[in-house]
This record gives C-alpha cells, structure tokens and sequence, in this order.
C-alpha cells in the first residue's frame, strides 16, 4: 500500500533529522565556541540574532519535547520542590526542573546560555521565566518590549516604530556579546528564505481547504510547522518545506488525509496537551474528525493573512512579525480570526482546548465558547487539561466531553433521515491514516 | 545550703492534645520526665473531653490537680482548653516532640485524616520551615478510607495488602474523589486489589514527599500523626525517600509530649522572669 | 467641582468624624460596599458638570489623568468576596485568579452601571486578555489598554510610554468632551503627591508603634481613597493622622514581619486580623500598593506627563509586575526589611497570581540567605476560613519567639 | 418487542425497561460499587424479574454512563449526555435545559424539541459541589440525603460556605459546628453554595425554559428549592429523576429495535451465558 506513495512520511522525518542535527549544534557550541542565545518561539526574531552568529535554542520547545516524551511529568516535580506553586506554568517548572538535573533532555545536553533574549513581552510568564534562569545561569537578559496589538485592524505606527528602536538596540547588544559586526547583507539574505519558507507553509496550510484535506492542521500541523519556527531564515528550512509541500501535493492527488473517512471539519483553539499527545488525537480519530485550521500553528506567527518577512524592509519586517503572534493579538482579532477559519475551511464545529498552564492563551477561552456557541451558533466544544502537566489530563473526562459532542453533532446530521445516527465511533483505518 | 532537705510538693507540667478526633494529655515533673499520659475520644464539646482528661490524667497519676503547674494546650481545639496557661500549635509541638522521641530528627513529616505536614527542624526543636498541604486530596487518611470502601476491604487492611503489590497501578487525579473512580477503572479492569492499593498509598506518598523535599529534607526523618500506623504508607514513604524514617508506637503522643515540654520551658522562664504577655 | 464630597456632605465631612473608631467605621461602609454608594453620590453631583467615572484594574494606572478631567478615577478590587462568581464563569475559567473574574462579574451583574469606563494596565496575561472579554462583553463604554513598558531603561520605553500617556489623555479628553490641560495635570499631580506622602506617613508611624495602628484599620482608611476623590482622602488621612495618636493600645509581645504578594487582589479583612492576633505585627506591607506606587514624589514641574512617564520607569515600588531594570527585587526587599527591623517575611500569595508565585520563589531564596524567617501561603479574596492561615502565622510566631 | 437502558453511573446503577408503545414496564437501581460489570448484569437481570421477563425477550439494550463501555451484554453506547437529554424530553416535552446532578458530575445540557444536544457543561477536574459533597456533608451529621434538605429547610439564618471541596466539606461543618452555627444554617449554607456553582454551569450554556432537573440529587428537595430560589423560577423534577439517563438509553435502544436492529444476544448463544452473570 504505502509503496504506491513516493513522499509519505517525508514532512515527518525531514523534520527530524533538521532538529537532530539543530540540537547536535547546540550540544556542541560550547566546544566550538559559538554563542548561544535563548529565546522564545512567540515573534521569535532569530534572524536578526543568526546575524551574530548566536545559536539559538528555544526552551519551550525542549519543554515540548519532554512532554512529548513523558518525562515532563517528573522535571514538574522537581521544580515544584524548589518551591513552585503547582499553578504555574508547567513549561516553565519542566524547564527548571530540567536544568535542575543538569539541562539533560531526550535531544540532547542544552549548553549554557550566553543571552537571553525575551522577545515576546505580552506574556508576562516568559519574563519571569528568563528572570528565574538569568538568576540561575548568571546571563544577560534582553527584553524586547512588544506592545499588545488591542482591537483595530491596523498596525499601530508607534508600535512598530517602538519596537524597531528596540530591535538595534538589540543589535548593539548582540554586537558586544559576540564580537561580530551588524551585516545587513546577511539579515536580507536570511529573510529571503524566511519568506521562500513562509510561502511554502501558507501553501500547505490552505490545502486543509480541499475535502477532505490531506493533512491534519493541528495534530500534523505542530510537526510541520517546528522547523519555521525554529531554524526559519535558513536554505535546510526551504528544501524541508519543498519537500513537505511535495508530499501534501501526492496526498491530494490520492485523495488521502489523516482519517480514512473525513466526517467532521473542525478548526481548533489552544495548544495541545503534549504529554497525552496521541491519546488525544485518537479521541477526535475515532469520530473521523480532522482539524482543517487551527490557532496553535500560529502561535510564532501568523502568515495566512499575507504578512510576510521582507527583505527589503528588514526591520520593519522583524517588527511587524513580532507585534503578531497569535497571543499578541485582542480578543476581537482572535474572534475574527477564527470566524473566518470557521467559513474559508467549511468547519462543522469550533473545538477549544484550554489549558491551564499558558494564561495569554486561555484566559478568555470561555468567553470565545460563550461568543460562538450562542451569537454565531457553531457548534463548540470545550475541554480542559495541560500542555505540560499530566496531571491536568483526565483521559476518562475529556472521552466523554468528546463522545457526546459528535453524538449530538451526528444526530443533527441525520435529524430527518430515515435511519438514526451509527452512535459508535468508526475506527480511523490504519492503512490509509497518515502520521498516525 | 542546708543538710536537711525541705519538703516541699513536687510540681508538674501537662500538655493537652485536643484532636479532631481524640484528646491526649501527656505529664512532666520539674525534672521533665514523664510520669503519666493518658487518651480519650474528643467528641463534640472540646472543653469538657479536655476537662475530662486532664481529671483521669491526675487520677492515673494520682497526685492533685493542684500540683500542675503550667499547662499548654495544642491540637485544633487548643483555644478550647478553659484551663491553659498558654495555647501552641500542633506543628510547634510535633517539631518537639518529635525530637524527644527521636533526637537526631531534623525533619518532621506528620501525616493526618485530612491535611499533612512537613517541618523542618533545628537540633533546638525550633520549627524553620514548614509546609502544609491543605489542598483538595491531600488528606491522607480520608483519602485511603475513600479507596477502602470503594474496594469494600477494611481500612486496617489496606496497608498490609498493597505490600504484596507485584505491578503497581498509577492514580494520578488531583481530587481525591474522582481518584476514585480511577480506582474503580482499575477494579474493573481487572487489577489486582493489592496493585491498586499500592497505587493509592504511592499517590498520597509522592504528595507529602512533595512537602518534604519542599522544605529541603534532612536525615533523620520522624514520621507523626494517626497513618503512622499504616506500614503500607510507611513503606511507600521510606521508597521514595530512598531512606529509613523513624516511626514509633508514641508517635501519637508526639503533641501532647511536645506540648508538656514546651510548658515547661515556659513555666521555668516565668520562674526566673516575668515575660511579655501573649494572648 | 473637584472639591465635591462623593459622600455627598460638605468637603470637611470627615473633620466632622470625632473618634479614630467613627473614622474607621464610616471608612469601611464607603470602601468595601461593592454597590459603590460614594461614587454614586459624585455622579449624581457631578451630573450637571459631566463628571465621568472610570474603574481601574490593579496595579497602577495614572489617575492625574482622570482626576484631571473632572473624572473619579476608582481602584476597583473585584468583589471584595461579597459576590458570588457567577455570570463571569461563563466568560472566565476557574484557574483564573479570582479578581479578575469578580470584577467581570460586578461588571455582568450592573454593580458598575453608575462608572462610564474601564482602564486595564498590561500588568500580566489575565489583565491584558481581560481587557478583550471586557470589551466584548461591554461594547459600548470606554475600555482602555494601557500598555506599561517592561523594559524601563531603555530611552525607547521612556518616549513610547509619554505616547502612550498622551493617547489615553486624547482618549479621556474625547469620554468628557473637554480637553486636559498641563495646568490641571500638575494641580491633580500635587494632590496626589499629597496623597502618597499622607500614605507613607500612615505606614511609618505603624511601623513605629504598631500596636497603635492595627493593620485592618488603617487598611480600611486606605482603602476609602479607592473610591473618593483624592481631595477628600487626603482630608481624611490628615484627621486620622490626628485621631490616630490619641489611641491608647496595651503594648503587645509580637513579630515585625513584612507581607508581600497582596499588590494586586486583595485578602479579606479578617486575613490581616488573623495574622496580628496570631502575634505578628505587620509593620511593612504591599497592600493596594497602587496608591502609593512611587518612591519620590511626581515632579510638580515641566511636562506632566513626561514627569509621570518618568516616575513609571524609575521611581516604582518593585512589584512581581513591573521590570526592575538596573535594580533588584531581592536587594529592594532585604533593604526595607532592614529599614523597618523585619523580624520575618510573609509571603502572602493570592491563588493562581503566576506573577506573585513566581517571585516568592526567588525572593524567599534571598530571605533565607540572610537567615530572615519566611513563612508562604496562599489566600483568596472570597476566603472565609482561616483557621489553617492561623496556624500556621502562629507556629511562624512560636518559631521566632520561643526558639530565640 | 421490549428494550432496554442500562445507566452505569458512579455511585448507583440504573436500568430501564420500555415495550413497544415507549411505556416503562419497569425500573431497577443498585450500588455500582467495585465491580461495574457486576453490577450492570444486577441492575439488568433486576429490571427484567421485576416485569417478569427473560433476557432473550430484550430486542436491544443501551449502555450509558461511565462505566457504559462494560456492559457486556450492551449493543451500543451512548454518553449519558445524550441519554439525560432523551429521558428529560420524553417525560417533559418542554425541556430545553437538562440539569443532571450525580454521584461526581454536575452536567448542565442545552437541547432542542427534538432532543438534540445543542450544547453542554460539565464540572472540571474536581469533584467540589457535586452530589458526593452533599453525602459527605449527610454523613458528617449523620443524616440521609433525604433529611438533608428537609432540615435544610428550617434554616433561620444561613450560612456562606465557600469551601466547596468534597474532602473539606466535613472539616468546614465540624468547625462551624464548633463556634455553635445551628445545623440548618450550616446545611442551608451547604446547599446555597452548590447551588451558586450549579447556576453557572447552566449559564455557561445558557438557561433556557422549561428546566428538567435529574440525577440523584433532584431526590433532595432542599437542593430543588436553592435552585429554585435563586434562578426565581420552577424546575421539572420527576419522580423517577435518577432512571432518566437509563430510560433515555432505553428509548436509543427503542430507535433502533424500531429499524429492525436486533441485539446479538438474540443470534449468538455466549450473549447469553455473558447475560447470566460472569466476571469481565
């Protein structure tokens, strides 16, 4: 069967080997002597940093990654018996917790921090992280101040403007750390494959359009879209979403997608719970749901929309990527964004996924329920739990929040037709799933 | 000083324990040793079990009420002992009484029906950190009670049962309640009782170890309160600890003993100064 | 009109109070009564002069803004605990701290239909999405987002934050249909200059005598300016400085101890209560810290709101939602510790605030470094139980005074 | 032709019995207790001796609640959200809003005439003010959840609890007790603070008239009234509230028995071996 298929699987292990080899680098800087600097996915500005040579390393995705892994679950502990309140971020305690057992995770040994570069502002959770490993390692903090973008559909002049006072400031910094002199040539070179990545991942993204679509914009979405978040700006980032693009072209050609039988559209908000990853996406399998858009793929930044990096206007372009990460937006924009995932991707339903840990991401999730469930009458699903912390998982729970939610979704479906709904949820058929 | 003694009556010091459940009351000589301790249920009225209490301890002990001289009360009750001198709270006194039992403890973990404690300890007695954990599910003992009759097998035998685990199952809910249905999931999946229970005695293990190492754990650890009893917890503790803990049938004295000995330091201050007043 | 009584009595109203007790009393009637009487009674006067009034989230919003646009600017601290979280559970989850949703639901269930807007300060990520679901759930009032910078020393954040002053100044200009002038602006500034320097002196002569100063009393005189004009509060913290003294309390056998984490939302009163009868004697604390938000007064010349942008960025009290820039919390903390003879150091956390329980860790740290006792735990403002808060203030005290 | 609904819930286990014409020919609870299977196979054989039939005379059965994945002898599943929704609309045809309070979910449900779940919520991850809270509050004063709310009733002045941890509760009333709080207001208190929870799960979906009220604790007339009372308006309450999930399973059951589907059992002969009793 997979024979048939030239490219299957290749989004998936394409991605592996980039981050393989993205962690060796930075197990390895401290040996060759490259700087490395922290910093966090939300408007991440690597290019500029990449400029001067730094290394980047992004603590939530080693965070993820031992989530993914399940070992989050025992780092939690450890910091918590450092005195962390088990309702803080669980992100931010498997970080400590992981640099409390000497920053070995499953990719590897993080090296030590040369900067810290807090780019993202608008979650104060992230400066208080970098304030706890500034005390820890001795580094120097950079803090990027990003005002919040409130209702309005355009950017604010001082904003940007703010903003890009502080990117050279930044670039001075960077300077003075790494001995390396500002190249603009580099920047511009960078953000031309930055822009030549984004094109290609908007691509993707929009293929979730066909029926059905050939990938899943959540469940698949948050493997495709790490290498743009992570190693955008550089050629390997290119050729990985090339090749990516080749294989979501073969599936729509074989009409083949996630689930073996597409019965429910649905766009999803909110993270995922990443220690329960699979369990998860088994729940919504079972129903033959796939995600045909989601706000998590956006979380570093959004580009759907047409905001590109520009190699033209560089700073500018750095700017306006960092002022709109998902969380930096006002309720009223993350409504109307969703409301148009809703009608561009025909979803049946809205399905949020509140977790406990990220406040910029949950608060407000309700109100989002309350708006849709009632005003635009979508249907909506809300569940809760974590993306770090198991503990928050309540598998038994969530099941039953889901099971009922496609009942009735079916039963509406049917309601008038001859035959009752199949209440049982057909299996998802292994052979023809992908990246099951 | 003269070669015929004077007689004079010997003083004592008491230490009254009123519990949620049961009242202790522990006594001292002036020399600090203890000549009597004595037990009975709290009931509803806290000032008459305590009245009642300190009245059997001076008949055990056969000597008159008179003769105490300074008595502390501790225990959730502790402001409802009409006949103290002074009022201190159950972790004070379980720090101290603790380290009489065992003189090496600098840790304290006291393990209750509902809430548990982790303190730790000068060589003094004196209480430098603590930790309390009264979230939902940490009661300890309910906890258990709750996992004993969904399993329908007497309270006494839990602990004894979930040694013979071979294959532990995991409870991971935060709400003690809906730990029982995790429970009841087990059952029916067939599980075996004694996996199950060892579960549930590892789940309220890894919570108030959460405490002890939260207040930096330092050898030796004394464990206090009514799960003492309970060799199933023990053994979940000491596991995960990686350590032996002192355990001792007076641990539930532990209050009250540390209540008499605090009274009289306290009685021998006012004996050669007059101290501020504390209400 | 801004020497206007909001008690709706002539402007020596609180002259009129003879005993410190009366004082208190009436202090608390206007402070925690969630129907907001006092406001009320400024609208009504300041209807004819169209006096507008504006509700303000935590931590600090500049209210010489308002106050000089015939507007009452008024902290709003949730519910108090006297509502139940109801209408707003739909809007908020519940491991959302609990300000922020009783003060939504105040909102939901017309408790502020006399205030004509609403200003969120980006202190963290609860305030700044709540600014989102309040304008969702209130579309036609005034909402402002306030954006402080968290990067205080660099020029940028000074000139953006002046901008930022200036929009919200424009913005408030347009809710009263008069513009702010500069003059007005530095009247309102020295007023609550005045008003700051009246708070600290409150705070000092508790941490001189404070048996003389119980904690929840002069909490309670804070707390009445929340919702008066700052004239009239300054009126009567002066007559409380004045009846203060003549209170005769036994001296007490008690604790000095430091209350940090309650910058935000607020414990009951009872909490403050159950700390000094348990023996401690709260002698520095952080409580509505908004009010007395800055360490020198706000320049009373030059461009006002360059002074106030200034004073935001260097002249804060450090608290878990402001950039310390060049300087520490932990040697910030030590330091008045030091200053007041703190003999231990509550850290008082309210449920699920990240940014308090984020710092507690690093600041207890510190503490402990210096062998300063430190006892934590967590409150909120609808608590009504405190008997394992007793405690375990209590065993803190014991551990201080029988071990020393 | 008869079906049936088996209801396995946390605490108790429900079955519902219904012929051809949708008439309840009988109803049957026991505890669930540890062994789910067990106690599904009881309630099972229960209903079906109280109106005097066999196993095999049953066309199709519904598992529903929790533990509705172990009814061996079920022929399909269906959460208890849509059964609740089905029962109340059956019994109350005016139903847009079902409130189910059992054993350790409080489940407020939207539905349409036709009984489709518009939308619904559930209480998260802790069993605080659920009606396990009521009977750990009954079995500190050592009351029956009947007498619950009749005392409750007689309050003067209640009580503000806020502490609505199932664990707690009995530490909460004992200290209340203690400063000398009469035992109604503590109750009355107890009962006004879940109903404050209750009332903003149903606004989360959005309280519309008529609302039917099911589950255990709709058996407990104090709780009917705090509701009552703040919501200012009348509830559905019947009489056999706790059966509602296990009748709306069995009229899933009559559904399909009416297009012609036909249980298992009926075909292979270990159906009925599994019937007759025996361990998963």
């Amino acid at each position: 069967m997979v024979g048939n298929y030239q490219f299957q699987g290749v989004g998936r292990d394409f991605q592996k080997n980039l981050l393989g080899a993205w962690y060796k680098r930075l197990e390895d800087a401290p040996k060759t002597g490259t700087p490395v600097a922290y910093l966090f996915i939300s408007g991440n500005i690597g290019e500029l940093l990449r400029c001067f040579g730094f290394e980047l390393a992004y603590p939530e995705v080693n965070a993820l990654q031992c989530g993914i892994k399940k070992i989050a679950g025992d780092l939690i502990l450890k910091a918590e018996d450092l005195g962390y309140s088990s309702d803080v971020c669980g992100y931010v305690k498997n970080d400590i917790g992981l640099a409390a057992s000497g920053n070995r995770g499953p990719f590897g040994t993080m090296p030590k921090p040369d900067l810290l570069v807090c780019n993202y502002s608008g979650c104060n959770t992230y400066i208080k992280w970098f304030e706890a490993l500034a005390e820890l390692y001795g580094a120097r903090v950079f803090l990027l101040d990003v005002p919040y973008r409130r209702t309005g559909e355009t950017l604010r002049r001082e904003d940007l403007d703010y903003v890009i006072k502080q990117l050279e400031q930044l670039a001075a910094v960077c300077a003075e750390i790494s001995g390396v002199k500002f190249d603009p040539d580099r920047l511009r070179e960078q953000l031309e494959y930055s822009r030549a990545a984004e094109d290609l991942w908007v691509k993707i993204l929009h293929s979730a359009k066909h029926r059905p679509s050939p990938f899943d914009a959540f469940f698949e979405a948050v493997f495709f879209m790490a290498p743009i978040y992570v190693l955008r700006g550089t050629k390997e980032c290119v050729d990985y979403y090339e090749a990516a693009w080749k294989e979501i072209e073969e599936r729509l050609a074989h009409h083949i997608g996630p689930v073996s039988d597409e019965r429910f559209r649905v766009v999803m908000e909110g993270p995922p719970p990443w220690p329960n990853f699979r369990n998860f996406w088994e729940l919504f399998k079972r129903w033959g749901v796939c995600c045909v858009a989601s706000t998590y793929s956006k979380v570093g930044g959004i580009w759907d929309f047409g905001m590109r990096h520009d190699p033209t206007r560089p700073m500018e372009s750095l700017a306006e990527y960092a002022v709109n990460c998902y969380t930096n937006w006002d309720w009223s924009l993350r409504r109307s964004m969703l409301k148009r995932y809703a009608e561009e991707y025909h979803a049946d339903a809205l399905v949020i996924h509140s977790v406990k840990s990220c406040r910029a991401f949950s608060v407000g999730q309700a109100d989002v329920r309350e708006h849709f469930s009632k005003a635009e009458s979508l249907p909506t699903l809300f569940v809760e739990s974590d993306l770090a912390d198991p503990r928050y998982f309540s598998e038994a729970q969530i099941r039953n929040r889901i099971d009922a939610f496609f009942e009735a979704l079916e039963h509406r479906r049917v309601a008038g037709a001859a035959r009752p709904a199949p209440l049982r949820a057909g299996p998802a058929s292994p052979t023809k799933s992908r990246q099951a | 000083m003269s070669f015929i003694a004077e007689p004079r009556t010997v003083r004592y010091v008491a230490g009254v324990d009123v519990g949620t459940r049961t009242t202790r009351a522990l006594l001292l000589n002036e020399e600090g040793e203890e000549c009597g301790r004595i037990s009975r249920e709290t009931g509803a009225r806290p000032e008459i079990a305590a009245e009642q209490t300190l009245q059997e301890l001076c008949i055990h002990c056969g000597l008159p009420r008179e003769h105490i001289v300074y008595i502390a009360s501790t225990g959730y009750g502790r402001y409802r002992v009409p006949f103290r001198q002074i009022q201190i709270t159950e972790m004070t006194c379980h720090a101290v009484g603790a380290l009489r039992l065992f003189p090496e403890t600098r840790t304290v973990l006291d393990v209750g029906a509902m809430n548990s404690r982790a303190l730790r300890v000068a060589d003094t007695g004196r209480v430098i950190a603590f930790r309390m954990n009264d979230r939902c599910a940490s009661g300890a003992g309910r906890f258990l009670e709750r996992v004993a009759t969904s399993l329908e097998i007497q309270l006494d035998q839990v602990g004894e049962l979930s040694l013979r685990s071979q294959d532990p199952q995991p409870i991971s809910s935060i709400c003690a309640v809906l730990a029982e249905s995790e429970v009841i999931n087990h059952v029916t999946a067939g599980k075996p009782v004694e996996d199950i229970l060892r579960g549930a005695h590892n789940s309220i293990a890894e919570r108030v170890i959460a405490l002890v190492r939260q207040v930096g754990a330092l050898p030796e650890i004394t464990l206090t309160g009514g799960v003492t009893r309970n060799q199933g917890l023990v053994a979940a503790i000491e596991e995960r600890l990686g350590c032996r803990v002192n355990v001792s049938p007076d641990s539930e004295y532990a209050g009250a003993l540390g209540a008499a000995i605090l009274a009289r330091q306290r009685w021998q201050r006012l004996e050669n100064s007059t101290p501020a007043s504390r209400n | 009109m801004r020497g206007q009584s909001a008690v709706g009595m002539n402007g020596n109203f609180w002259d009129s109070c003879q005993s410190w007790d009366e004082l208190v009393g009436r202090c608390r009637e206007a402070a925690f009564d969630v129907a907001f009487p006092t406001v009320r009674a400024w609208k009504s006067a300041a209807a004819d002069t169209g006096g507008r009034v504006v509700g303000c989230f935590p931590v600090y919003t500049p209210q010489e803004i308002f106050a000089a646009a015939n507007c009452l600017p008024v902290n709003l601290f949730g519910g108090r605990g006297q509502i139940e979280i109801d209408h707003a559970d739909s809007r908020i989850q519940s491991f959302v701290c609990s300000i922020a949703r009783s003060t939504l639901e105040l909102g939901l269930t017309k408790h502020l239909d006399a205030f004509d807007g609403f200003i969120v300060p980006s202190i963290c990520d609860v305030a700044r999405n709540l600014s989102g679901v309040w304008r969702h759930n209130f579309e036609h009032s005034f909402t402002f987002y306030l954006h402080l910078p968290q990067n205080v020393e660099s020029e940028a954040a000074a000139e953006y934050f002046r901008g930022e002053l200036e929009r919200l100044r424009t913005e408030v200009a347009q809710l009263t249909g008069a513009p702010i002038t500069d003059t007005a602006l530095r009247e309102a500034i020295r007023t609550y200059n005045r008003n700051r320097a009246l708070l600290d002196e409150l705070g000092a002569r508790r941490a001189a005598r404070p048996e003389q100063w119980p904690s929840s009393q002069i909490y309670s005189l804070a707390a009445a300016g929340n919702v008066l004009p700052r004239e009239e509060h300054n009126a009567l913290l002066e007559r409380a400085l004045a009846l203060g003294d003549a209170q005769q309390r036994p001296k007490r056998d008690a604790v000095r101890v430091a209350l940090r984490g309650a910058f935000c939302e607020q414990p009951p009163l009872e909490l403050l209560d159950v700390l000094e009868d348990a023996g401690c004697a709260v002698v520095d604390d952080d409580l509505q810290i908004g009010a007395r938000f800055f360490q020198q007064p706000v320049a009373e010349e030059g461009d006002p709101l360059a002074a106030l942008a200034e004073s935001y960025l260097h002249r804060t009290v450090l608290t878990p939602v402001n950039n310390p820039g060049k300087r520490s919390r932990n040697e910030d903390l030590l330091r008045r510790c030091r200053e007041k003879s703190v003999q231990g150091l509550i850290f008082a956390s309210p449920k699920f605030c990240e940014p308090a329980l984020y710092d507690s860790v690093l600041l207890r740290r510190a503490a402990e470094h210096v062998n300063l006792p430190v006892l934590e735990f967590e409150y909120e403002e609808k608590m009504s139980v405190f008997e394992s808060v007793r405690m375990q203030a209590e065993t803190f005290v014991e551990s201080i005074l029988f071990f020393s | 032709m008869l079906v049936a609904g088996v209801d396995v819930g946390s605490t108790m286990t429900k079955a519902a019995l219904l012929d051809e014409n949708k008439q309840v020919r009988a109803l049957a609870m026991v505890d669930t207790g540890a062994n789910v299977v067990r106690a599904a196979e009881r309630a099972f054989r229960e209903v079906l001796a109280t109106a005097g039939f066999e196993d095999w005379d049953v066309t199709f059965t519904v598992g529903t609640g929790y533990g509705r994945y172990r009814v061996p002898f079920g022929d399909l599943q269906v959460t208890e959200i849509s059964c609740h929704a089905k029962g109340a609309c059956f019994l109350f045809p005016g139903t847009h809003t079902v409130l189910d309070m059992g054993g350790q979910d409080t489940k407020a449900i939207r539905i349409n005439e036709t009984a489709e779940v518009k939308d619904f919520a559930m209480n998260d991850k802790c069993a605080a003010g659920t009606g396990r809270f009521l009977t750990a509050a009954a079995q500190v004063l050592g009351l029956t959840l009947e007498e619950l709310g009749t005392v409750a009733g007689e309050a003067k002045k209640p009580l503000k609890i806020t502490n609505v941890c199932t664990v707690f509760v009995e530490q909460e009333i004992m200290m209340h007790l203690a400063r000398g709080c009469a035992v109604e207001d503590v109750l009355a208190g107890v009962h006004s603070a879940i109903a404050g929870r209750t009332i903003a799960l149903l606004r989360r979906v959005g309280l519309e008239e008529e609302i039917t009220f099911t589950g255990g604790v709709a058996r407990n007339p104090g709780m009917v009234r705090a509701l009552e009372e703040r919501l200012k308006l009348k509830l559905n309450v019947a009489p056999e509230s706790q059966h509602i999930g296990a009748i709306g399973a069995a009229l899933f059951a009559w559904e399909r028995a009416a297009h012609g589907e036909v249980s298992k059992r009926r075909n292979n002969s270990e159906g009925r071996e599994l019937a007759s009793g025996g361990e998963a």
